[in-house]
C-alpha cells in the first residue's frame, strides 16, 4: 500500500553525507510508489537549494540532483526560511528586504514556516529525518 | 491532529539543533498539534540552571524554553538516566513543570504519538 | 507498536548507537547507514549489547551501499545487509522512525 | 615577546560554536600584540565569508563581526577557493567562470588556495585550528 | 617541546577527549573549550585518567566564557578556569596546538 | 622549510574532513614543505583496503591518498592503537609506504615537527 512521507533534511551538500542519503531514499521511495508529501530543508540541510554550487568535476553535485528529483516528480520542497537567512540562503523577496546584493536560492525550491514541516507531517503516515 | 513527540538529544550551543528542535516544537503548539518534548543524552543540558547563553550570543534559545507552555505545549520530558549520568538532578533543572522518564517509559512514550521529530 | 531506529555516526567514537541500544525493545529494528555502518563490524564496540538485543529478536540491518563503499565486507553474525529499496521497506513496516546522529 | 600566528577556521558561523571561539580568540591575541599573519577560511568556515547572511536580532552577527576585526586591523583573510566553490561561496571572477546567477563573496575576504596556508603556517610562529 | 591540546567535544557524547588523553605527556597543557568544558565537570566519563594525569603534573584548564554560559560552575579538582587572554598565553608558552574535534 | 605534521583523525566520508586534510597535504607537498601525514583514531579507516567511493560519488579521496607519494610527502603513519581498536593489522590497509607508530612514537613525532595541522 503506498504511504504518505515527509522527509527532513538536515545535512549540507558538502561537508555531511546525510544529504546523499535522504536523495537515494527518496529515490527508492518514489520507484515503490510511495508519495512525498514534502521535502524540508533545515538546519544546514538549506544549504541544498544553494544556486551558487560549483562542485569538483569528479564529485557529485547534489543540489542538481536534488532539482533534478524535484523537477521529475513535481515535489514539494520547501526549505525553512529562518534556517536558512541565518546561512545566507535567500530569495528575491528577503534579498530585498535584507537589503542584501544578490539572491541564491535554487527555481524548485521554496522559502516558508516550520509549519509547512508540521502541517506535512501530520497528514503524512511517516515522517523521517536524516540528521547531519 | 496528530501527536508529535520531538527527542533532542543534543547540547544546547555547540551545534543549531537543539535550537531547531525548540522552533520545531514551537510551530507544533502553534499549529494546534498535541505535542511534547523529549530531552535525552547531551539534550538534558538544555534544561540546567544559571545558564549564561549571552555570552556566546546565542539568547534565543533560553526564551524559545520559557515560551513553551504559551505555546500549548504538552509535556516537557527529561530522560532520567541521561540526568543520572551527568551528576545531574531535578534540582538542577530551570523547568519546573517536567516529567521525568525512565527507558521504558520513554518506549511507552513513543508509542503514544503517531509522528516522531528527530533532533 | 515498532520503531525503526536508523543510526549514522561510528560508535568508536560517538555514543549515538550505545543510546539508541538502550532503548529498543520488542518489534524494533535497527539499521546502521552511513558511518552508522562501522557499528556492524566484529570489531564493534556494541558488539556485545548488539547481539544480546539480536538474540532477543531484534533485527539489526546494515546499509549494504554504505558498508561496500567504506570496504566493510564483514560483520557481525546475524547483521543483514539491505538496500535503498529494503530501507524504504523497513520505514513502511515500522510505525515510526527515530535517527540518532 | 609578540607572536605571528597562523588561524584555520572550520566552523560555519550558524550551526557550529567554533568560528565565534575563533574570534574571541583573535581579538585576545590581537589585545595582546601578537600579529595574524593570515585568516585560513576552509572547509565549513568559508560560510563565514557569505555577504547574504541575515542573522536574527538576538543572536550574534558573525561575519559581521569577522568583517569589522578585518578591517580594523587590516587583516589578511583567505577562504579556500576549492572549499568555497562546493558550497557555493563565489567572488565575481567565479561567477563569470561558472556563469552563476551572483556572486557572495565579502568584501574583506578573499578567495585563494590552500597554498596561502601553507606559506603562511611556514612563516608563523604557531599554527592553530578551530575545528567544527 | 609541550603540546597545548584543546578539545571542544563533550566526553558523554565522543570519543575526543579520551583519544587525547592518550597522548599527553610531559609538559603538555589540556585545554577544553566550548563542549569539551563538560568533560571537566565532577561527573566527567574522563574524571579518572583526567585525575592521574594532574597528578603526573599535567595542566588542565577550562575555557571559563564557555562554562559559564553552560551553567556550569564546579569542576573536577585541580582544574584550573582561564580566559582567552590566557588561552592566547597557553597558545605562546607551548611550541605548538593540536585541536581534537 | 618548516615541518608540518597534518593529524587526520575523522572518517573518509561522513565529513569533508578527511579530503580537507589531504588536500592540505598535497598542498604542503606541492610547495616543498616537509609534510608527513598521521591518521589516527576513525582517520585510520581512510587507509583501508577495497573502499568504493564511487557508491558515495566520491572518488577524489583515492586518488588524492594515491598522489601523496608524488607530491613529495615524506612519510604517511598510522597510528596503531586506533588500527587495533578497529580489528585492522597492516593487512586491511592499500597503502604499502606506510608506518606503523606508538603512543610514545606519535609524542615524538609531534616534538619533531614545527606546526601542526590539526583534522
Amino acid at each position: 500500500m503506498p504511504m504518505k512521507f515527509t522527509v527532513v533534511i538536515l545535512g549540507a551538500p558538502e561537508g555531511s553525507l546525510s544529504s546523499r542519503s535522504a536523495l537515494e531514499f527518496c529515490h527508492a521511495l518514489l520507484e515503490q510508489n510511495h508519495q512525498i508529501e514534502r521535502l524540508f530543508f533545515y538546519a544546514d540541510g538549506v544549504h541544498n537549494a544553494s544556486s551558487l554550487i560549483a562542485p569538483p568535476q569528479d564529485e557529485a553535485d547534489l543540489p542538481a540532483s536534488w532539482s533534478q528529483l524535484i523537477n521529475e516528480y513535481k515535489l514539494d520542497a520547501v526549505v525553512c526560511i529562518a534556517a536558512a537567512l541565518k546561512r545566507g540562503i535567500l530569495d528575491h523577496n528577503e534579498q530585498t528586504r535584507y537589503e542584501k546584493n544578490a539572491a541564491n536560492l535554487g527555481a524548485c525550491f521554496s522559502l516558508s514556516g516550520l509549519g509547512q514541516l508540521i502541517a506535512a507531517s501530520s497528514v503524512s503516515d511517516r515522517t523521517i529525518t536524516f540528521g547531519s | 491532529m496528530s501527536r508529535i513527540l520531538c527527542i533532542s538529544r543534543h547540547s544546547p550551543y555547540q551545534t543549531s539543533s537543539a535550537c531547531d528542535a525548540l522552533d520545531a516544537v514551537l510551530a507544533a503548539g502553534a499549529f494546534d498539534q498535541e505535542v511534547s518534548l523529549l530531552l535525552m543524552n547531551e539534550g538534558v543540558w538544555q534544561a540546567i540552571k544559571n545558564q549564561q547563553a549571552s555570552l556566546l550570543g546565542r539568547t534565543g534559545i533560553g526564551k524559545k524554553m520559557a515560551a513553551l507552555p504559551l505555546f500549548g505545549v504538552k509535556q516537557v520530558y527529561i530522560h532520567t538516566p541521561s540526568l543520572t549520568q551527568r551528576g545531574l538532578t531535578r534540582d538542577s533543572l530551570h523547568l519546573d513543570a517536567v516529567q521525568l522518564v525512565t527507558n521504558n517509559e520513554v518506549r511507552t512514550l513513543i508509542q503514544q504519538h503517531d509522528q516522531l521529530l528527530s533532533f | 507498536m515498532s520503531t525503526l531506529h536508523t543510526v549514522n555516526k561510528s560508535p568508536f567514537e560517538n555514543n549515538s548507537l550505545t543510546s539508541c541500544l538502550q532503548l529498543c525493545s520488542g518489534e524494533d529494528s535497527i539499521l546502521l547507514i552511513e558511518d552508522g555502518t562501522y557499528g556492524g563490524c566484529e570489531s564493534s564496540p556494541c558488539r556485545e549489547p548488539l547481539t544480546r538485543l539480536m538474540e532477543d529478536g531484534i533485527n539489526v540491518y546494515v546499509l549494504e551501499n554504505d558498508a561496500s563503499a567504506r570496504g566493510l565486507h564483514t560483520f557481525l553474525q546475524g547483521v543483514e545487509l539491505v538496500d535503498y529499496p529494503g530501507f524504504v521497506k523497513l520505514s513502511c513496516t515500522h510505525q515510526c522512525i527515530q535517527s540518532w546522529y
